[in-house]
Protein backbone atom coordinates (compact mmCIF):
# COMPACT_ATOMS: atom_id res chain seq x y z
CA UNK A 1 0.00 0.00 0.00
CA UNK A 2 1.18 3.63 -0.72
CA UNK A 3 -0.73 6.71 0.20
CA UNK A 4 -1.12 9.11 -3.17
CA UNK A 5 -2.32 13.12 -2.42
CA UNK A 6 -3.29 15.36 -4.43
CA UNK A 7 -3.57 19.00 -4.61
CA UNK A 8 -4.60 22.19 -6.13
CA UNK A 9 -5.49 21.81 -9.46
CA UNK A 10 -5.25 18.17 -8.99
CA UNK A 11 -7.28 17.48 -6.32
CA UNK A 12 -10.01 19.42 -8.29
CA UNK A 13 -9.58 17.56 -11.59
CA UNK A 14 -9.31 14.01 -10.13
CA UNK A 15 -12.09 14.83 -7.81
CA UNK A 16 -10.17 13.72 -4.23
CA UNK A 17 -7.34 14.66 -2.19
CA UNK A 18 -6.40 11.43 -1.70
CA UNK A 19 -6.47 7.51 -1.79
CA UNK A 20 -4.60 3.99 -0.75
CA UNK A 21 -3.62 2.13 -3.72
CA UNK A 22 -1.47 -1.51 -3.48
CA UNK A 23 1.59 -1.12 -5.29
CA UNK A 24 1.93 -4.32 -8.63
CA UNK A 25 4.83 -5.84 -8.39
CA UNK A 26 6.27 -4.03 -11.49
CA UNK A 27 6.09 -0.63 -10.08
CA UNK A 28 9.01 0.66 -8.70
CA UNK A 29 9.64 3.77 -9.39
CA UNK A 30 7.79 7.72 -9.33
CA UNK A 31 7.08 7.34 -13.01
CA UNK A 32 5.75 3.73 -12.58
CA UNK A 33 3.07 5.14 -10.28
CA UNK A 34 2.64 8.17 -12.92
CA UNK A 35 2.34 5.46 -15.74
CA UNK A 36 0.01 3.39 -13.74
CA UNK A 37 -2.34 6.74 -12.77
CA UNK A 38 -2.37 7.84 -16.46
CA UNK A 39 -3.40 4.77 -17.38
CA UNK A 40 -7.29 5.47 -15.65
CA UNK A 41 -8.10 7.97 -18.58
CA UNK A 42 -9.64 11.38 -18.30
CA UNK A 43 -8.74 13.49 -16.09
CA UNK A 44 -5.42 11.52 -14.71
CA UNK A 45 -4.63 10.70 -18.02
CA UNK A 46 -5.47 14.47 -19.21
CA UNK A 47 -3.07 16.21 -16.27
CA UNK A 48 -0.27 12.99 -15.87
CA UNK A 49 1.06 13.28 -19.30
CA UNK A 50 4.77 14.11 -19.95
CA UNK A 51 3.88 17.80 -21.58
CA UNK A 52 1.80 18.75 -18.61
CA UNK A 53 3.62 21.14 -15.70
CA UNK A 54 3.23 19.30 -12.13
CA UNK A 55 5.23 18.14 -10.22
CA UNK A 56 5.74 14.96 -7.60
CA UNK A 57 7.25 14.57 -3.77
CA UNK A 58 8.16 11.23 -2.06
CA UNK A 59 7.46 11.46 1.33
CA UNK A 60 7.36 14.97 1.15
CA UNK A 61 10.55 15.25 -0.58
CA UNK A 62 10.49 16.87 -4.45
CA UNK A 63 11.14 13.51 -6.86
CA UNK A 64 11.72 12.60 -10.25
CA UNK A 65 10.52 9.94 -12.39
CA UNK A 66 13.80 7.93 -11.53
CA UNK A 67 12.92 7.85 -7.66
CA UNK A 68 12.25 4.58 -5.67
CA UNK A 69 8.98 3.96 -4.75
CA UNK A 70 8.17 1.26 -1.83
CA UNK A 71 5.54 -0.15 0.39
CA UNK A 72 4.22 2.33 3.02
CA UNK A 73 5.37 5.61 0.90
CA UNK A 74 3.72 9.00 0.52
CA UNK A 75 3.45 9.96 -2.94
CA UNK A 76 2.09 13.61 -4.07
CA UNK A 77 1.35 15.08 -7.33
CA UNK A 78 0.63 18.93 -7.41
CA UNK A 79 0.85 21.76 -9.95
CA UNK A 80 3.98 24.22 -9.87
CA UNK A 81 3.80 25.91 -6.38
CA UNK A 82 2.87 29.79 -6.20
CA UNK A 83 3.55 30.50 -2.24
CA UNK A 84 4.27 33.68 -1.34
CA UNK B 1 14.07 28.77 13.73
CA UNK B 2 10.60 28.86 13.41
CA UNK B 3 8.14 28.31 10.43
CA UNK B 4 4.59 28.67 10.99
CA UNK B 5 1.43 27.87 8.73
CA UNK B 6 -1.45 29.59 9.96
CA UNK B 7 -4.52 31.09 9.11
CA UNK B 8 -4.30 34.28 11.49
CA UNK B 9 -3.11 37.25 10.79
CA UNK B 10 0.37 38.38 12.17
CA UNK B 11 2.26 41.52 13.71
CA UNK B 12 5.39 42.32 12.63
CA UNK B 13 7.03 44.32 15.91
CA UNK B 14 6.06 41.47 17.90
CA UNK B 15 7.46 38.57 15.80
CA UNK B 16 10.65 40.33 15.45
CA UNK B 17 10.82 40.94 19.51
CA UNK B 18 10.20 37.34 19.91
CA UNK B 19 12.65 36.43 17.23
CA UNK B 20 15.70 38.80 18.78
CA UNK B 21 15.07 37.39 22.72
CA UNK B 22 17.11 40.20 23.28
CA UNK B 23 20.53 38.77 22.19
CA UNK B 24 22.49 41.59 21.88
CA UNK B 25 25.20 40.18 19.22
CA UNK B 26 22.32 41.06 16.58
CA UNK B 27 22.96 44.08 14.51
CA UNK B 28 20.59 43.69 11.37
CA UNK B 29 16.93 42.66 11.20
CA UNK B 30 15.96 42.10 7.18
CA UNK B 31 12.17 41.53 6.98
CA UNK B 32 10.13 40.56 4.17
CA UNK B 33 6.14 41.08 4.07
CA UNK B 34 4.43 39.91 1.24
CA UNK B 35 0.48 41.54 1.14
CA UNK B 36 -2.34 40.46 -1.60
CA UNK B 37 -2.61 42.62 -4.05
CA UNK B 38 -5.97 43.34 -5.96
CA UNK B 39 -4.91 43.35 -9.45
CA UNK B 40 -2.96 40.24 -10.86
CA UNK B 41 -2.30 39.30 -14.56
CA UNK B 42 -4.52 42.32 -15.98
CA UNK B 43 -7.73 41.30 -13.52
CA UNK B 44 -9.09 42.57 -10.16
CA UNK B 45 -8.45 40.67 -7.65
CA UNK B 46 -11.44 40.02 -4.89
CA UNK B 47 -10.29 37.46 -2.58
CA UNK B 48 -7.66 34.11 -3.00
CA UNK B 49 -7.64 30.98 -0.91
CA UNK B 50 -4.11 29.63 -0.11
CA UNK B 51 -3.90 25.60 0.19
CA UNK B 52 -0.50 24.21 1.36
CA UNK B 53 0.58 20.33 2.35
CA UNK B 54 0.71 19.94 5.46
CA UNK B 55 4.15 18.49 6.79
CA UNK B 56 5.67 18.92 3.49
CA UNK B 57 5.77 22.69 4.24
CA UNK B 58 7.48 23.06 7.41
CA UNK B 59 9.77 20.29 6.30
CA UNK B 60 10.85 22.09 3.10
CA UNK B 61 10.91 25.52 4.70
CA UNK B 62 13.39 24.32 7.74
CA UNK B 63 15.78 22.92 4.73
CA UNK B 64 15.55 26.68 2.68
CA UNK B 65 16.83 27.93 6.52
CA UNK B 66 19.59 25.38 7.00
CA UNK B 67 20.58 26.30 3.60
CA UNK B 68 20.55 29.87 4.10
CA UNK B 69 22.16 29.23 7.01
CA UNK B 70 24.83 27.54 5.54
CA UNK B 71 25.17 30.38 2.81
CA UNK B 72 25.49 33.51 5.41
CA UNK B 73 25.84 34.45 9.21
CA UNK B 74 22.22 33.92 10.47
CA UNK B 75 21.50 34.58 14.23
CA UNK B 76 17.72 32.94 13.90
CA UNK B 77 14.88 33.30 11.10
CA UNK B 78 11.40 33.15 11.07
CA UNK B 79 8.63 32.31 8.25
CA UNK B 80 4.94 32.87 8.92
CA UNK B 81 2.87 31.80 5.86
CA UNK B 82 -0.96 31.99 5.90
CA UNK B 83 -3.41 29.69 4.54
CA UNK B 84 -6.88 30.05 4.04
CA UNK B 85 -9.37 32.78 2.51
CA UNK B 86 -7.22 36.10 2.16
CA UNK B 87 -8.29 39.26 0.72
CA UNK B 88 -6.33 42.21 -0.98
CA UNK B 89 -4.55 44.20 1.75
CA UNK B 90 -4.21 41.24 3.81
CA UNK B 91 -0.52 40.27 4.77
CA UNK B 92 0.39 36.82 3.31
CA UNK B 93 3.98 35.88 4.17
CA UNK B 94 6.32 36.70 6.96
CA UNK B 95 10.09 36.27 6.38
CA UNK B 96 12.75 37.92 9.18
CA UNK B 97 16.13 36.97 9.25
CA UNK B 98 18.76 38.09 12.54
CA UNK B 99 22.48 38.70 11.82
CA UNK B 100 25.25 40.48 13.61
CA UNK B 101 25.64 41.92 9.97
CA UNK B 102 23.50 43.99 7.29
CA UNK B 103 24.51 42.19 3.85
CA UNK B 104 24.00 38.59 5.59
CA UNK B 105 20.25 39.63 6.96
CA UNK B 106 19.23 41.17 3.30
CA UNK B 107 20.97 37.88 1.46
CA UNK B 108 19.39 35.38 3.75
CA UNK B 109 16.35 37.01 3.96
CA UNK B 110 15.78 37.52 -0.42
CA UNK B 111 17.43 34.08 -0.84
CA UNK B 112 14.23 32.38 1.72
CA UNK B 113 11.55 34.35 -0.01
CA UNK B 114 13.04 33.35 -3.36
CA UNK B 115 12.85 29.60 -2.28
CA UNK B 116 9.28 30.09 -1.01
CA UNK B 117 7.56 31.34 -4.09
CA UNK B 118 8.97 28.76 -6.02
CA UNK B 119 9.49 25.21 -3.64
CA UNK B 120 7.41 25.96 -0.38
CA UNK B 121 4.18 23.29 -1.68
CA UNK B 122 1.75 26.47 -1.45
CA UNK B 123 -0.82 27.26 -4.07
CA UNK B 124 -3.09 30.25 -4.76
CA UNK B 125 -6.33 29.94 -6.07
CA UNK B 126 -8.19 33.48 -7.10
CA UNK B 127 -11.93 34.97 -7.06
CA UNK B 128 -11.62 37.44 -10.29
CA UNK B 129 -14.25 39.13 -12.13
CA UNK B 130 -13.71 36.10 -14.52
CA UNK B 131 -14.41 33.31 -12.08
CA UNK B 132 -12.09 31.58 -10.10
CA UNK B 133 -8.92 30.50 -11.36
CA UNK B 134 -5.62 28.53 -10.09
CA UNK B 135 -2.56 31.09 -10.23
CA UNK B 136 0.23 29.41 -12.42
CA UNK B 137 3.73 30.08 -11.46
CA UNK B 138 5.32 32.23 -13.12
CA UNK B 139 9.12 31.91 -15.04
CA UNK B 140 10.39 35.17 -13.59
CA UNK B 141 9.65 33.31 -9.90
CA UNK B 142 11.96 30.52 -10.99
CA UNK B 143 14.89 32.51 -12.98
CA UNK B 144 15.10 33.93 -9.28
CA UNK B 145 15.36 31.31 -7.36
CA UNK B 146 17.72 29.61 -10.06
CA UNK B 147 19.75 32.83 -9.37
CA UNK B 148 20.71 31.28 -5.92
CA UNK B 149 22.11 27.83 -7.74
CA UNK B 150 23.98 29.62 -9.79
CA UNK B 151 25.89 31.74 -7.01
CA UNK B 152 25.84 28.17 -5.38
CA UNK B 153 27.72 25.97 -8.27
CA UNK C 1 8.70 59.02 0.76
CA UNK C 2 9.13 59.98 4.58
CA UNK C 3 12.69 60.87 5.91
CA UNK C 4 12.72 61.19 10.05
CA UNK C 5 15.80 62.19 12.49
CA UNK C 6 14.44 61.62 15.33
CA UNK C 7 15.61 60.95 19.19
CA UNK C 8 12.20 58.73 19.91
CA UNK C 9 11.99 55.07 19.08
CA UNK C 10 10.05 53.73 16.51
CA UNK C 11 7.76 50.98 15.83
CA UNK C 12 7.75 49.08 12.52
CA UNK C 13 4.29 47.78 12.64
CA UNK C 14 2.85 51.31 13.04
CA UNK C 15 5.26 52.51 10.36
CA UNK C 16 4.86 49.80 7.70
CA UNK C 17 1.15 50.61 8.12
CA UNK C 18 0.93 54.08 7.77
CA UNK C 19 3.72 53.62 4.62
CA UNK C 20 1.18 51.24 2.98
CA UNK C 21 -2.07 53.76 3.24
CA UNK C 22 -4.21 50.84 2.21
CA UNK C 23 -2.85 50.92 -1.41
CA UNK C 24 -3.68 47.93 -2.95
CA UNK C 25 -1.30 48.06 -5.68
CA UNK C 26 1.61 47.10 -2.87
CA UNK C 27 2.63 43.36 -3.08
CA UNK C 28 5.58 43.75 -1.13
CA UNK C 29 7.48 45.30 2.14
CA UNK C 30 10.81 44.97 2.29
CA UNK C 31 12.55 46.54 5.60
CA UNK C 32 15.39 47.10 7.96
CA UNK C 33 16.38 47.50 11.17
CA UNK C 34 19.72 48.15 12.51
CA UNK C 35 20.13 47.81 16.38
CA UNK C 36 22.85 48.73 18.71
CA UNK C 37 25.27 45.59 19.16
CA UNK C 38 27.12 45.33 22.47
CA UNK C 39 30.48 44.31 20.64
CA UNK C 40 32.02 46.66 18.29
CA UNK C 41 35.81 45.88 16.64
CA UNK C 42 36.03 43.50 19.38
CA UNK C 43 35.48 45.49 22.33
CA UNK C 44 32.04 45.58 24.34
CA UNK C 45 29.91 48.81 23.68
CA UNK C 46 28.01 50.77 26.86
CA UNK C 47 26.27 53.43 25.13
CA UNK C 48 26.61 55.54 22.02
CA UNK C 49 25.45 58.34 20.40
CA UNK C 50 24.93 59.56 17.32
CA UNK C 51 25.40 63.04 15.79
CA UNK C 52 24.85 64.43 12.80
CA UNK C 53 24.43 67.40 10.57
CA UNK C 54 21.02 68.73 10.00
CA UNK C 55 19.49 69.82 7.15
CA UNK C 56 22.01 67.85 5.20
CA UNK C 57 20.88 64.31 6.54
CA UNK C 58 17.25 64.90 5.24
CA UNK C 59 18.32 66.38 2.01
CA UNK C 60 20.71 63.42 1.12
CA UNK C 61 18.53 61.18 1.83
CA UNK C 62 15.86 61.93 -0.19
CA UNK C 63 18.21 61.93 -2.61
CA UNK C 64 18.71 58.58 -2.30
CA UNK C 65 15.86 58.09 -1.97
CA UNK C 66 14.99 59.46 -5.28
CA UNK C 67 17.67 57.59 -6.67
CA UNK C 68 16.35 54.21 -5.90
CA UNK C 69 12.78 55.52 -7.16
CA UNK C 70 14.77 55.57 -10.60
CA UNK C 71 16.89 52.34 -10.60
CA UNK C 72 13.80 50.37 -9.35
CA UNK C 73 9.65 50.14 -9.07
CA UNK C 74 8.97 51.81 -5.93
CA UNK C 75 5.81 52.41 -4.49
CA UNK C 76 6.83 54.37 -1.61
CA UNK C 77 10.03 54.83 0.73
CA UNK C 78 10.60 55.48 4.82
CA UNK C 79 13.76 56.00 6.23
CA UNK C 80 13.96 57.18 10.56
CA UNK C 81 17.08 57.49 11.67
CA UNK C 82 17.61 57.50 15.41
CA UNK C 83 20.48 60.36 17.14
CA UNK C 84 21.24 60.78 20.73
CA UNK C 85 22.44 58.39 23.24
CA UNK C 86 21.33 54.81 22.51
CA UNK C 87 22.25 51.58 23.98
CA UNK C 88 22.71 48.06 22.94
CA UNK C 89 19.46 46.73 22.48
CA UNK C 90 18.65 49.69 20.58
CA UNK C 91 16.93 49.81 17.14
CA UNK C 92 18.57 52.94 15.11
CA UNK C 93 17.81 53.32 11.77
CA UNK C 94 14.78 51.94 9.87
CA UNK C 95 13.60 51.39 5.95
CA UNK C 96 10.73 50.13 4.56
CA UNK C 97 10.19 50.00 0.62
CA UNK C 98 6.76 49.02 -0.77
CA UNK C 99 6.28 48.16 -4.11
CA UNK C 100 4.79 45.92 -6.39
CA UNK C 101 6.89 42.79 -6.75
CA UNK C 102 9.50 41.65 -4.25
CA UNK C 103 12.78 41.89 -6.10
CA UNK C 104 12.52 45.45 -6.13
CA UNK C 105 11.50 45.70 -2.69
CA UNK C 106 14.61 43.97 -1.82
CA UNK C 107 17.18 45.62 -3.80
CA UNK C 108 15.49 49.02 -3.48
CA UNK C 109 15.72 48.80 0.50
CA UNK C 110 19.05 46.88 0.39
CA UNK C 111 20.85 50.16 -2.05
CA UNK C 112 19.22 52.84 0.43
CA UNK C 113 20.66 50.82 3.28
CA UNK C 114 24.07 51.04 2.55
CA UNK C 115 24.26 54.42 1.01
CA UNK C 116 22.80 55.05 5.08
CA UNK C 117 25.81 53.77 6.19
CA UNK C 118 28.29 55.45 3.83
CA UNK C 119 26.76 59.06 2.42
CA UNK C 120 24.53 60.12 5.29
CA UNK C 121 26.12 62.64 7.10
CA UNK C 122 25.90 60.89 10.70
CA UNK C 123 28.57 59.57 13.24
CA UNK C 124 28.92 57.39 15.86
CA UNK C 125 30.98 57.90 19.11
CA UNK C 126 31.01 54.51 21.28
CA UNK C 127 31.53 54.49 24.95
CA UNK C 128 33.72 51.08 25.38
CA UNK C 129 35.62 49.56 28.43
CA UNK C 130 38.10 51.11 26.75
CA UNK C 131 36.81 55.40 26.66
CA UNK C 132 34.94 56.56 24.34
CA UNK C 133 35.70 56.75 20.66
CA UNK C 134 34.37 57.34 17.00
CA UNK C 135 33.82 54.44 15.21
CA UNK C 136 35.27 54.99 12.25
CA UNK C 137 34.07 54.13 8.79
CA UNK C 138 34.48 50.70 7.58
CA UNK C 139 36.17 49.93 4.16
CA UNK C 140 33.39 46.85 3.90
CA UNK C 141 30.48 49.73 3.82
CA UNK C 142 32.13 51.62 1.43
CA UNK C 143 32.47 48.28 -0.55
CA UNK C 144 28.79 47.80 -0.06
CA UNK C 145 27.99 50.94 -1.84
CA UNK C 146 30.64 51.07 -4.48
CA UNK C 147 28.95 47.86 -5.66
CA UNK C 148 25.37 50.18 -6.75
CA UNK C 149 27.66 52.58 -8.29
CA UNK C 150 29.34 49.58 -10.27
CA UNK C 151 26.35 48.41 -11.19
CA UNK C 152 24.98 51.74 -12.52
CA UNK C 153 27.62 52.48 -15.03
CA UNK D 1 30.87 85.57 5.26
CA UNK D 2 31.31 82.08 5.23
CA UNK D 3 29.56 79.69 7.67
CA UNK D 4 31.60 77.12 8.79
CA UNK D 5 30.66 73.67 10.27
CA UNK D 6 32.59 71.78 12.44
CA UNK D 7 31.10 67.53 13.14
CA UNK D 8 31.97 64.68 15.27
CA UNK D 9 35.63 64.21 15.83
CA UNK D 10 36.55 67.24 14.26
CA UNK D 11 34.21 69.44 15.85
CA UNK D 12 35.92 67.93 19.09
CA UNK D 13 39.46 68.26 18.23
CA UNK D 14 38.88 71.89 16.80
CA UNK D 15 37.30 72.90 20.03
CA UNK D 16 34.02 74.54 18.18
CA UNK D 17 30.73 73.61 16.22
CA UNK D 18 30.67 76.35 13.80
CA UNK D 19 32.16 79.90 13.04
CA UNK D 20 31.62 82.72 10.85
CA UNK D 21 34.30 83.86 8.63
CA UNK D 22 35.26 86.41 6.23
CA UNK D 23 36.41 85.20 2.56
CA UNK D 24 39.79 86.24 1.13
CA UNK D 25 39.55 87.57 -2.23
CA UNK D 26 41.76 84.98 -3.52
CA UNK D 27 40.00 82.15 -1.94
CA UNK D 28 37.17 80.52 -4.49
CA UNK D 29 37.20 76.81 -4.17
CA UNK D 30 36.98 74.42 -0.96
CA UNK D 31 40.78 73.70 -1.23
CA UNK D 32 41.40 77.26 -0.61
CA UNK D 33 38.98 77.20 2.26
CA UNK D 34 41.24 73.93 3.38
CA UNK D 35 44.29 75.56 3.01
CA UNK D 36 43.51 79.15 4.72
CA UNK D 37 42.00 76.64 7.98
CA UNK D 38 44.99 74.29 8.24
CA UNK D 39 47.28 77.33 8.12
CA UNK D 40 45.98 78.04 11.54
CA UNK D 41 48.30 75.48 12.57
CA UNK D 42 47.61 73.16 15.49
CA UNK D 43 44.73 70.77 15.23
CA UNK D 44 43.76 72.59 12.26
CA UNK D 45 47.32 71.69 10.16
CA UNK D 46 46.66 68.13 12.11
CA UNK D 47 43.27 67.75 10.81
CA UNK D 48 43.05 69.26 7.63
CA UNK D 49 46.07 67.58 5.65
CA UNK D 50 45.71 65.24 2.44
CA UNK D 51 46.64 62.40 4.06
CA UNK D 52 44.06 62.38 6.77
CA UNK D 53 40.20 61.26 6.50
CA UNK D 54 38.17 63.92 6.44
CA UNK D 55 35.21 64.98 4.16
CA UNK D 56 33.62 68.14 3.15
CA UNK D 57 30.26 69.18 1.83
CA UNK D 58 29.02 72.89 0.71
CA UNK D 59 25.71 73.65 0.81
CA UNK D 60 24.82 70.90 1.98
CA UNK D 61 26.11 68.69 -0.73
CA UNK D 62 29.41 66.37 -1.11
CA UNK D 63 32.01 68.39 -2.61
CA UNK D 64 35.55 68.10 -3.84
CA UNK D 65 38.29 70.23 -3.32
CA UNK D 66 37.76 72.43 -6.93
CA UNK D 67 34.40 72.89 -5.58
CA UNK D 68 33.57 77.13 -6.37
CA UNK D 69 32.76 79.29 -2.83
CA UNK D 70 31.10 82.06 -2.59
CA UNK D 71 29.97 84.26 -0.15
CA UNK D 72 27.00 83.38 1.87
CA UNK D 73 27.81 79.76 1.60
CA UNK D 74 27.62 77.38 4.61
CA UNK D 75 30.86 74.47 4.27
CA UNK D 76 31.13 71.58 6.40
CA UNK D 77 33.99 69.76 7.23
CA UNK D 78 33.69 66.04 9.13
CA UNK D 79 35.34 62.57 9.31
CA UNK D 80 34.03 59.77 6.80
CA UNK D 81 30.32 58.91 8.02
CA UNK D 82 29.25 55.97 9.88
CA UNK D 83 25.79 55.77 10.08
CA UNK D 84 23.31 52.95 10.14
Amino acid sequence: MITLLYFARLREAFGMASERIVLSADTRTLEGVRTMLAARGGAWAHELTAGRAFRAAVNQSIASGDTPIKDGDEVAFFPPVTGG
Amino acid sequence: MAVRVQAEDFDVSAEIATLRKDNPRIGAIASFIGVVRDLNEGDSVAEMTLEHYPGMTEKSVEEIIMQARGSWQVMDALVIHRIGTLKPLDQIVLVVVTSAHRGDAFAACEFIMDFLKTRAPFWKKEQTGKGARWVDARAADDAAAERWQKQGE
